[in-house]
């Protein structure tokens, strides 16, 4: 029976080795036992030796060459019966599971029993203490949940400060809740093109007859959507707080609104499944007109169990949003341009929006992520439904 | 006739209680030995063994040669064996020639066995410093005997634990390190009435308080008690928690304490760096970080060879002046209490 | 209408509708989306705003002719001129 | 050195004692090649060359003595009646190994057979040993203490403490020193000032003996009557086996301490050469025998290796189990 002989590891920290001298050439025949060849080693020139009686019959690797643990170096003749032939492949333990926490990382502090004080980092504590903001108005908003410093700057009053100041604070604040959501949430991304055609023509001829007060815009059927989808599928409206998900049985769509002192908002369009399309209009125009004004309801903030992002008409194809923590889900719209589209057999141009999912990998995956923006397009394509 | 065990309930000494304890273990179980270098003839290094060689006889209590490794193995291979043996070495210090044996073979048998053999073996040692013996006959090394899995760690501090731990410790099924402060064996107290026997899992408030907890074992617990009294004259009430068991740590007790009084003080002979201090000050920050109102304080032994000028010693050694100057700064760095 | 009073009027609409916007700051010829991040709603109510305070109707086809202030301008006035 | 007058042996006891000299080598051989597939890591210490002090030994003690021995344990396991199945396992750190998978080749254990384990540090054996003799003393139970090491365990100051404590004491430990010559990589005689190892147990007033450990006759001669002596309780002895090992110290060893010459001339007088040499002289065995024998051999080790293939890897969820015999908190 016809063998490879494979370079042996010798040694647990031995990875190559470099083959000096061949003992024994193509016809010679070796003994089980017998050096075969000797090679040379971190530690100095060793004999390898033959399994099983055998005859050599081709060398696979020249003196002089190193080899990694495991390469061929002959072809063998195994005479008689041979040993056991090792299974093929190496059954390595399974990989360790994160070790159960009782091991080397002590589990995060359990939400302790309720202490009479709001559980509130010192940093955050020495931080509304700058901003004049007694520790009393976060005890009651964070019932349960751990105040940090981005929660006492998110509720910072406006300051009356040169606009440059309020934009700065602004831009701050919202980088350090992106960068923790960056750190602690494994996002992972999905896309999916959607043929925007049949909606648009619906909008078209919604709008016709209506005074322009009364119009919709594409935005709007986008997030009624988007909400109904959530309303469907478990797992992307809620929060993920002290180490688990708490799925929110109502709908309050973030709605992404540039602010033009710098940066992005995105306060919550309350109940969006439920309200019909002209209602939901009626709140998103509101909610614009006060982000224009300037003064913000701060439970607006705080309401949004997922959201709703884009770039609008001169925006890019696809974005990649990050998540607004505790939320487990944002969805992107991409600007609607007309582009190459596959119809049957032809290839015609549609008005074309890309969808795409940022997600929390603790609460959900691919699989579940695709089958939420593939709920998204067919609302779309039925607009009627919406 | 042995003569009768002396009334439990008239004041005793620290080294009294100790020698009950092995008279009674002695009597209760036929298994029970010990042996350690001048246990038998000699009395016992500290006088604690004093006359159980004639009480007993030479068999069980064994006189050893100054060879750490072998009897403290001998006392491991015995416990195998199915004796219940005591081992005493004389001093921490010493234990440093079997540490092989005991990390080695003691802690790791039963784990690395697949939990065939266990290793129901005592071992006492005397501990710490404050007697001006130097450097080397000085060290407090607990701590580094509480780091390793498969040994129980503790530290009998009163005469009621001096008098009953040992009689736990030999019912438990793994190794056990019986720490007596060498400071502690003339020190005078009673039993308490009506106590039988004491538990090896908890920790003990020896003082209720409010403002502050101070943590501490051994020795270095009477210190925190005497630190108690001088702060209450102020006004303070401060909290004096006596962790008896080293490993396991006591954790619910140690948060639950520092839940209430808010800070905490940690009264450790050992050196700083990398010290049981050390450990339970993580502990807290792990689990009572929201509830501290000012960083853990820590009160140790200076990073130094313990000098011998008695001067020099009690400068390095923590004392009821440091603990208070101590709990001084936790309270301001944290408004008043 | 004046073309002036047409340009003061159309002003002070789209500050209404953008009270964030320094009125100071606008160029009457460049895009608005361009110039303050005037998104689709924002054009919605500026045409809404045009609308109602001119009495004229605006298609949906026609939202890109006041995509500037300029453009305002010049579809207020034919629309006026055509009436 | 024993008198080298020739021993009796009959047929049957003969291929005994080549049947069991030949599991150990041929369990050897297979470790040796498992190693080079990756399937048994970390360190291995083979027993070629000293198959017939482990079965010379081990055939004299009772079930209920006590045995103590090194990290180069496996014919000492294997003699000592631990299943090669739950040897092989254990080296493949499966949890149906003697050990559970947590102690490898150097730490096999078996507390039904009292087989204390292996012990990776050089003599720290041996307090042990005495500490099983000294509770067998005191119990008065009419067992013994069986304690191998190797020629390096000479120089340990556990080794010189044992011997006067277990002397001192007149503890029932027979010390079997397995002198192959090398301590790794260092000859004994350039690690002894006197290579004569058993002057130093006549130094704590303990009987000595020196075996040739290459004649498995000899030394289950020798050592049945040790064990038998000290059985009465005359206090402890000591056999200095003269063996060699064949293979290196461990895997990853290139021998530069030695040359192939001194190896090659020792093969020569091996253990198993050494019997199947006289039994065959003596008519009292064919080639045959020797081939049935050593198939049996592979046979029983292929079941070993197919067994430790096939088994469970242990749950994580298990790893601090055993730490504690009894309740911690």
């Amino acid at each position: 029976m016809q063998v490879e002989f494979h370079l042996p590891s010798l040694g647990a920290d031995m990875e190559s080795a470099t083959l000096t001298e061949w003992l024994k050439n193509p016809g010679e025949r070796v003994r089980h036992g017998e050096p075969l060849a000797t090679v040379e080693t971190t530690k100095g020139l060793i004999d390898i030796e033959a399994y099983d009686d055998a005859q050599v019959l081709e060398h696979l690797v020249q003196p002089g060459t190193k080899v990694p643990v495991g390469a061929p170096l002959a072809r063998l003749e195994i005479s008689g019966a041979p040993q056991a032939p090792p299974p093929s492949v190496p059954s390595q333990p399974p990989a360790a599971p994160a070790a159960p926490a009782a091991a080397a990382t002590t589990a995060a502090p359990a939400s302790s029993a309720k202490t009479a004080h709001a559980r509130i980092s010192p940093a955050a504590r020495r931080r509304a203490h700058e901003l004049g903001l007694p520790l009393e108005t976060f005890a009651r908003s964070a019932a349960g949940g751990i105040i940090h410093v981005a929660d006492v700057e998110k509720l910072a009053p406006p300051v009356a400060s040169a606009q440059g100041d309020a934009r700065a604070a602004m831009r701050a604040s919202i980088g350090m809740a992106m960068a923790r959501s960056k750190r602690e949430i494994p996002h992972y991304y999905l896309s999916h093109a959607v043929d925007f055609g049949p909606a648009r023509d619906w909008l078209i001829g919604h709008n016709a007859p209506l005074a322009v007060k009364d119009r919709l815009i594409e935005a709007v059927l986008i997030t009624k959507a988007v909400a109904l989808a959530a309303a469907r599928i478990e797992g992307f409206n809620g929060y993920f707080r002290d180490g688990r998900f708490e799925s929110a049985s109502a709908v309050h769509a973030g709605a992404a609104i540039a602010v033009r002192s710098g940066g992005l908002v995105a306060p919550a369009l309350l109940d969006a499944n439920q309200k019909d399309l002209p209602t939901l209009m009626r709140d998103f125009s509101a909610l614009v007109m006060r982000v224009r004004a300037g003064h913000m309801r701060s439970g607006e903030f705080t309401a949004a169990t997922i959201t709703v992002t884009s770039l609008g008409a001169d925006g890019v194809d696809v974005l990649f949003p990050i998540i607004n923590p505790p939320q487990v889900a944002i969805v992107g719209a991409g600007a609607i341009r007309e582009q190459p589209w596959v119809q049957g057999s032809q290839c015609v141009a549609r008005p074309v929006l890309t969808l795409s999912l940022g997600a929390d990998h603790r609460v959900t995956d691919g699989r579940l992520g695709a089958r939420f923006l593939r709920a998204i397009a067919e609302l779309l394509a039925h607009p009627e439904l919406l | 006739m042995p003569d009768p065990l002396p009334d439990s309930r008239s004041a005793m000494s620290y080294r009294d209680a100790v020698r009950e304890a092995l008279r009674s273990a002695l009597i209760a179980d036929p298994r029970v030995f010990l042996m350690g270098e001048d246990v038998g003839r000699y009395g016992g290094s500290y006088a604690v063994s004093k006359g159980l060689l004639e009480e007993f006889g030479a068999d069980r209590i064994r006189d050893t040669p100054l060879s750490e490794s072998a009897f403290v193995g001998a006392g491991i291979g015995a416990a195998l064996g199915g004796l219940k043996p005591i081992v005493e070495v004389m001093t921490v210090n010493f234990s440093l020639l079997a540490l092989d044996q005991i990390m080695n073979n003691a802690a790791t048998l039963s784990h690395m066995s697949g939990g065939q053999f266990n290793v129901p073996l005592v071992i006492r040692l005397a501990t710490g410093a404050g007697r001006q013996l130097a450097a080397q006959h000085s060290h407090s090394l607990e701590g580094w005997y509480a780091h390793i899995p498969g040994l129980r760690i503790l530290t009998p501090a009163t005469i009621d634990d001096a008098r009953f731990m040992l009689a736990a410790a030999l019912a438990c099924p793994d190794p056990v390190l019986l720490f007596e402060h060498q400071y502690l064996y003339n020190m005078e107290g009673h039993l308490t009435a009506g106590l039988e026997a004491v538990n090896l899992h908890n920790a003990a408030i020896r003082r209720a308080g409010r403002d502050v907890t101070l943590i501490a074992y051994g020795w270095s617990l009477h210190k925190s008690l005497a630190a108690a009294e001088e702060l209450a004259r102020t006004g303070i009430e401060a909290e004096v928690l006596d962790l008896r068991t080293l490993r396991p740590l006591d954790e619910q007790a140690i948060i639950a304490s520092v839940r209430r009084t808010r800070r905490a003080v940690i009264v450790d002979e050992g050196w700083r760096s990398g010290s049981l201090s050390a450990e339970v000050t993580t502990r807290i920050v792990e689990q009572a970080f929201y509830d501290l109102d000012a960083p853990v304080v820590r009160v140790c032994t200076a990073e130094v060879p313990v000098p011998y000028a008695k001067h020099l010693e009690d400068a390095a050694l923590p004392s009821p002046d440091r603990i208070v100057a101590a709990v001084r700064t936790v309270l301001e760095s944290s408004g008043s209490p | 209408m004046e073309p002036k009073e047409i340009q003061t009027k159309l002003l002070a609409l789209l500050t209404g509708v953008a009270p964030d916007i320094d009125p100071a700051s606008i160029e009457p010829s460049k895009n608005l989306r361009d110039q303050f991040d005037f998104d689709s709603m924002d054009a919605l109510h500026f045409a809404t705003a045009v609308s109602e305070a001119f009495a004229i109707d605006i298609a949906e086809a026609d939202y890109p002719r006041l995509a500037s202030l300029e453009g305002a301008q010049r579809f207020v006035e034919e629309r006026l001129a055509a009436r | 050195m024993t008198e080298t007058v020739e021993l009796p042996v009959s047929r049957e006891h003969g291929l005994e004692l080549l049947r069991e000299m030949l599991r150990i080598r041929c369990f050897e051989d297979r470790c040796y090649r498992l190693y080079g597939e990756t399937k048994i890591r970390g360190f291995l210490h083979l027993y070629n060359g000293e198959e017939a002090v482990a079965v010379g030994a081990m055939r004299s003690l009772r079930p209920t003595d006590a045995v103590v021995s090194t990290y180069r344990e496996h014919g000492h396991a294997i003699v000592r009646g631990i299943p090669m199945p739950a040897v092989m396992a254990e080296l493949f750190g499966k949890q149906t190994g003697c050990s559970r998978g947590r102690g490898g080749s150097m730490h096999l254990f078996d507390a039904s057979r009292r087989f204390y384990g292996g012990n990776a540090i050089v003599a720290g054996g041996l307090p042990i040993a005495v500490g099983l003799a000294l509770a067998q003393k005191l119990l008065r139970q009419n067992d013994i203490t069986t304690c191998f090491f190797g020629d390096g365990a000479v120089a340990e100051g556990e080794f010189h403490e044992s011997l006067n404590l277990a002397s001192l004491w007149r503890l029932p430990v027979l010390f079997l020193c397995e002198n192959n010559l090398y301590a790794m990589g260092t000859a004994l005689d350039q690690a002894q000032a006197e290579t004569d190892i058993t002057t130093k147990a006549r130094a704590y007033r303990m009987a000595a003996q020196p075996v040739d450990g290459m004649d498995v006759l000899a030394v289950e001669t020798m050592v049945s009557r040790a064990v038998d002596e000290v059985r009465t309780g005359c206090g402890p002895m000591l056999l200095e086996l003269r063996t060699y090992r064949f293979r290196a110290h461990s895997m990853f060893d290139p021998q530069l301490y030695r040359d192939k010459a001194e190896v090659a001339q020792w093969e020569k007088k091996g253990p198993i050469i050494t019997l199947t040499k006289r039994l065959k002289a003596l008519g009292l065995m064919s080639e045959d025998d020797y081939e049935r024998c050593e198939r049996d051999a592979n046979a029983e080790v292929d079941a070993a290796v197919q067994f430790a293939e096939a088994s469970p890897w242990e749950s994580v969820a298990d790893l601090e189990r055993f730490v504690y015999a009894g309740p911690v908190a």
